[in-house]
């Protein structure tokens, strides 16, 4: 702290309080019962029921996948026919954007661990958090709808005029995705109040967990990019509705516009989907390494700074769409600054892990199966940047394999790493480390072999949403085809696991990683109102070189007023005796 | 290294290509042995700092400026060099050389449409004269499509209200193939064409000749062949299989049911409104999405494939 | 924190009556022609002007904490950025025309 | 201020448990509405986007299709809304000086305008559709040349059509505060909903006040 800060900051008397181990009171069991479930206010709660909804939608993208790849595996009809494979392909690309990636980290673990690494009760408008995951359902109920009524075959992305005039169910899809955007934003505005508002004493924008700000930058991106893709689809409605005629050329209208808002909100929705996914990467790779985080503030702003560029870049998805050369000379230059950035964060975490004292825990194992998959993810976006090299490979595998990288070797691990790092604060037990691991390494192979030969193919011209295809690709196809089953048996072999740990893991201690981090300062599974003492935050959260007992400091006269994040320094300390 | 890019790549058969291949191949090798770096990174560190006891001590190492500028100011010079190779690669593909010769393009779901200056059209055969830049004008008829050949490198959206363009010299007579590459529905993937790149003198003799190469042949030879030619064939059947559309198979002089229901006998004149008029009366259970022949068939065409068709019972 | 600033009831009637007054030169201006595109022009501004005293002195942003402040304005750059990029695109876009 | 620890209590019971005092949920929930109001200004922003891609195209389309626009009932609107504007922060003010009925009074004024504009609009559209200027293709109106004027009018009913939509809602939402200003919810202590629900209706005016202007007024 600065001294020029002393004079502003207010003193406290701090008390130590080490967490409860195995608490017979938590917030698992407290409030009992289905209805209070549905009811619930409780972040946590609400994160669970994201938890279980996102997988459900997981499962069930992953089950159209394994049906495209079967079908792919000869270059003619293997067993579903072109109509049925262009649904399906739409509802995969669609169930695991809108459903499983946008809210899995923000809505599902940045639900359950945002307030508790704020050191607060709750998210500002619990409330609207419950009513955020009920819009959420209403969203895919209306997608269901679609489904049972014809699905949709334009692809995840209802270009027009094609979803102007199919005959599927284009209306439905489109109102489900109008109304899930409202969940996203939803969530957005808690989290931005929250972090501003309800911060614990001490707790400082210079001490702010990097997940905090990574969960800081994707509101901010939900905030100002879902309501384009809310008028979007509106428009997108109307004009199958009645035919307004601003998108659909053959009422006057123009397709490219179309396709400017789309991806005006859907470019930033990656970002949406794989910044969370830092935030989880920094403090996984901070606690395995038992290390003070290398250049916080480097990945603190870099998140932002991705945030605020991948919002100027969304003609790179339209470079050959028929926009003017000037507007994909500024997109592709766009393109590159976003780089940068990632780039920082990739040398920032490996500068973490150096001298550190690494405990390859399988929180810490996907976290480095992230690093080498989102860096070639991060590599291959280079690649499709550059305007020569995209026009031979757009719209081909090759894009299909960057994609996957991004999102499922980035976005999935990182989720993983963060499902497993918060396991036991979630539910209080562990999960069997030796199956874990075995489970990332089979899951990191398959997934090689499912995209690697996906490079290959788009860039000998393989286009993708091909239902048939030339014989010379069979090979790849193949190939890829068997990663795809290895993949599955993955996520088998993980439901086993982590189903075994629900009901007959070993029980966690409260802080089972020896972590710095808030919410690791309070029992396992944490307490029905996160925090029985408001909590004083003295220290960053990857200050290891500083005493595990400073972490553990709570107010000691109960309930004075504080403002948010206000500055404190320690009046007197006192140990409790627990 | 550059083996790999080689194996990655098509054959370059157009001058533009090697452009292109260049960036590729050196943004494939930067990326290669960059990755290669950082895994030896992950799994160097993974290994030397593996925690030995539970009290390891690791030392406070916040920040270093110089190293986070180093590795922001490297890269972005490595992407600056990539942006201005990739932006000069991409001008080369957008301006065609004044002389290029023309063709233009129409597409239909599921066909490509290439008219020559002299009238003649060709459905999903491309004939263009080698090592001369050719100039394709494109509009589409319907929803929007892409034009693709690999093994030129060029790619451009085809759209219903506009024109595009793109252009290629290739480097020597030869096959290759074009894509549709924006979805474009049902049979996206059957909107395949090929690219028959001629020396000079042989495509002037080719041009002369196409138009009227079948006037002589036998009329069902000849319908058998329009109907392989102008890719009726993707969504018609001759075996009774049900595709897109209906099939050809006991077609001739049937009684059919249309959307509307009014029975219908497929005779000469309701074949003929089918082809030029294709959405003029739609049979039950099928959707009103053939594009229209008008222009393209002639009327001594479509009398040869009315005769094809009255061979199919 | 100030964000319970109260505002007189006369502060209140003098920013309705300009507001009310700038409508009227809003749809006074349209009665002397102005050429295109400066009529744009014209009409935008008086109304940003309007719309700034709304959210300054109603939406009491004059008083409030700056965050919020920085929240409106982000609102507005991000909408700029939407329009200004596509703009790009949209009026440098250059069709060929075929030659037959 | 003398008031006995039993009032104080009371005065309380807004309060919510993960907040530390009245100031901070109230701070909170006007930040999550300036938030959310972000969230309006760019969805509106799609549409003003839309219209500005259109108009640089097709300049004439605009100038003679907003001719069809009556400017007079427009002008009249919009003095309408900044009146309304004017009530919801008379009525803020009432609540912040624990003036309920003042409060009740000014929330019903703005009822009423509220009400007027969208009457007046219901006019406005009947005179088109009369016309057979309806939205998107069932537009059947031939006074207009330009071969575009099909998508002026889209435009202009989804923008219309949007804002109108935010009226109804806004006028939704005052009925709610007048039932909970009359169950005496609110005092200068708390009157959150009431601020919240000001700072929407404000900004439904200031889109409003863009609109006019673009629509209307072009000639």
């Amino acid at each position: 702290m600065a001294t020029t800060d002393q004079n502003k900051t207010k003193k406290v008397q701090v008390r130590r309080f080490k967490p409860e181990e195995n608490p017979e009171k938590h917030y698992l069991n407290q409030e009992k019962g289905l209805w209070a479930w549905l009811t619930t206010v409780d972040h946590k709660k609400i994160g669970l029921m994201y938890l279980a909804s996102i997988a459900f939608f997981f499962f069930i993208g992953g089950v159209l996948a394994l049906l495209l790849r079967t079908e792919l595996l000869t270059p003619a009809q293997t067993f579903i026919d072109a109509d049925v494979y262009n649904q399906v392909f739409t509802l995969h690309g669609a169930i695991m954007i809108f459903f499983f990636l946008v809210p899995s980290v923000p809505a599902a673990l940045g639900n359950f661990i945002l307030p508790l690494q704020l050191g607060c009760k709750d998210v500002a408008f619990p409330r609207i958090n419950l009513a955020s995951f009920y819009i959420y359902v209403i969203g895919a109920i209306f997608t269901f709808i679609s489904i049972t009524t014809g699905a949709v075959d334009t692809g995840w992305t209802f270009y027009t005029p094609y979803s102007a005039t199919t005959g599927t169910s284009v209306l439905m899809m489109t109102l489900g995705i109008f109304i899930l955007g409202f969940s996203s934003i939803l969530t957005g505005v808690n989290f931005i109040t929250t972090i501003h508002k309800l911060r614990a004493p001490g707790l400082t924008w210079n001490k702010l967990p990097l997940n905090m700000w990574a969960l800081y930058a994707t509101s901010i991106i939900q905030v100002l990019a879902t309501p384009v893709l809310a008028i979007t689809v509106l428009l997108l409605a109307m004009e199958r509705l009645l035919g307004i005629g601003i998108f659909d050329p053959n009422l006057g209208g123009d397709p490219v516009l179309y396709q400017h808002f789309f991806w005006f909100y859907s470019h930033p929705a990656v970002y949406i989907m794989i910044v969370p996914g830092f935030g989880i990467i920094s403090e996984v790779i901070s606690t395995f390494s038992r290390k003070i985080i290398f250049g916080y503030w480097a990945i603190a702003l870099s998140s932002l700074a991705i945030a605020f560029i991948g919002f100027l870049v969304w003609g790179h998805h339209m470079f050959t769409a028929g926009q003017s050369s000037l507007a994909n000379m500024v997109f592709s230059f766009l393109t590159f600054l976003v780089g940068i950035p990632t780039g920082i964060k990739i040398f920032n975490w490996l500068a973490t892990m150096y001298k550190g004292s690494i405990d390859m825990k399988t929180p810490m194992l996907y976290a480095m199966i992230f690093l080498f998959l989102f860096t070639i993810g991060g590599f291959t976006g280079i690649m499709l940047g550059a305007l020569a090299v995209d026009i031979h490979l757009h719209d081909t595998y090759y894009v299909v394999a960057h994609f996957h990288y991004v999102m499922m070797g980035g976005m999935v691990m990182a989720f993983l790493a963060g499902l497993h790092y918060w396991w036991p604060k979630m539910f209080g037990k562990m999960y069997n480390e030796f199956w874990a691991k075995v489970t990332a390494v089979v899951l990191f192979i398959g997934f090689n072999m499912t995209f690697l030969p996906q490079f290959v193919m788009g860039s000998q011209g393989m286009p993708r949403r091909y239902f048939n295809y030339i014989d010379q690709f069979q090979g790849f196809h193949q190939f890829s085809t068997i990663g795809s089953y290895i993949i599955g048996v993955a996520f088998l072999m993980m439901f086993a696991y982590m189903m075994h740990s629900l009901f007959k893991g070993k029980k966690a201690p409260a802080n089972p990683w020896g972590s710095r981090a808030l919410e690791w300062q309070v029992s396992s599974p944490a307490p029905l109102h996160n925090f029985d003492h408001t909590p004083v935050i003295i220290h960053g959260p990857y200050d290891y070189h500083q005493p595990m007992s400073e972490f553990q400091l709570g107010i000691a006269t109960s309930h004075n007023g504080h403002h948010a994040g206000e500055p404190v320094t320690v009046e007197k300390s006192v140990t409790d005796k627990v | 290294m550059n083996r790999l890019s080689e194996y990655m790549l098509p054959p370059a058969k157009s001058v533009t290509a090697e452009t292109t291949d260049a960036l590729f191949t050196f943004i494939n090798n930067t990326s290669l042995i960059l990755l290669a770096g950082i895994t030896v990174a992950i799994i160097y560190f993974s290994w030397k700092y593996r925690r030995r006891s539970d009290d390891d001590v690791t030392p406070v190492i916040s920040h270093n400026n110089k190293l986070e500028i180093t590795w922001s100011v490297i890269p972005l010079i490595l992407v600056l060099i990539v942006f201005s190779w990739g932006f000069s690669g991409y001008m080369d593909l957008r301006t065609a050389p004044d002389d290029a010769y023309e063709v233009k393009v129409i597409a239909k779901s599921w066909l490509w449409e290439f008219h020559y200056e002299n009238g003649y059209v060709s459905v999903n055969e491309l004939h263009v004269p080698a090592e001369r830049p050719v100039k394709l004008v494109m509009r589409s008829d319907d929803v929007l499509h892409s034009f693709y050949v690999p093994d030129y490198r060029v790619k451009m959206d085809v759209l219903p209200n506009r024109y595009t363009s793109l252009w290629f010299q290739t480097n020597e007579p030869g096959e290759s193939i074009i894509h549709c590459t924006e979805y474009c529905g049902r049979n996206h993937s059957n909107m395949n064409a090929t690219v028959f790149a001629h020396s000079q003198e042989d495509f002037e003799t080719w041009l002369e000749t196409a138009a009227s190469a079948d006037d002589d042949m036998d009329p069902v030879e000849r319908g058998e062949m329009l109907i392989t030619r102008n890719a009726c064939d993707t969504c018609h059947s001759a075996d009774g299989t049900r595709l897109v559309g209906p099939t050809f198979e006991g077609l001739w002089m049937s009684e059919r049911e249309m959307e509307d229901g009014e029975i219908v006998t497929a005779d000469e004149n309701y074949i003929r409104e089918s082809i030029l008029d294709p959405n003029a009366r739609i049979t039950a259970g099928y959707d009103p999405v053939m594009p229209s022949y008008q222009g393209s068939l002639s009327d001594s065409q479509i009398d040869a494939i009315i005769e094809y068709l009255k061979t199919l019972q | 924190m100030s964000g319970h600033h109260v505002s007189s009831a006369k502060f209140l009637w003098g920013i309705a009556i300009a507001l009310f007054f700038l409508t009227f030169i809003t749809v006074a201006v349209t009665w002397i022609t102005i050429p295109e595109p400066w009529n744009v022009v014209v009409a935008v501004a008086i109304a940003a002007v309007k719309a700034l005293i709304v959210v300054l002195f109603f939406m009491n942003l004059w008083w409030d904490e700056k965050f919020n402040t920085l929240l409106f304005i982000m609102g507005v750059v991000f909408f700029l950025l939407l329009i200004g990029i596509t703009l790009l695109d949209t009026l440098y876009r250059v069709d060929p025309v075929p030659s037959f | 201020m003398a008031q006995t620890s039993a009032e104080l209590e009371e005065r309380l019971d807004h309060l919510q448990h993960h907040f530390v005092d009245s100031d901070q949920q109230f701070d909170s929930s006007k930040m999550g509405m300036w938030v959310f109001l972000v969230t309006e200004i760019l969805t509106f922003g799609g549409l003003f986007a839309a219209y500005i891609v259109y108009r640089s195209w097709y300049p004439e389309l605009y100038l003679e299709a907003s001719t069809e626009l009556n400017a007079f009932w427009g002008t009249v609107n919009t003095a309408v809304l900044i009146g309304s504007s004017l009530t919801v922060a008379m009525a803020i003010r009432s609540a912040q000086l624990n003036q309920i009925k003042g409060l009740i009074i000014n929330l019903w004024i703005t009822i009423g305008l509220a009400v007027t504009f969208m009457v007046i609009k219901y006019f406005e559209y009947a005179e088109k559709f009369e016309k057979g200027i309806l939205p998107g293709r069932y537009y059947s109106y031939d006074g207009l040349e330009h071969e575009k004027a099909n998508i002026f009018f889209s435009i202009y009913y989804m923008m219309t059509g949007l804002h109108g939509l935010h009226v109804i809602i806004g006028i939704g939402l005052m009925l709610w505060l007048v039932k909970k200003a009359k169950q005496k919810v609110f005092h200068s202590g708390y009157y959150t909903p009431v601020e919240i629900t000001g700072l929407f209706w404000h900004l439904v005016d200031v889109i409003w006040i863009f609109l006019f202007p673009l629509l209307y007024l072009i000639d």
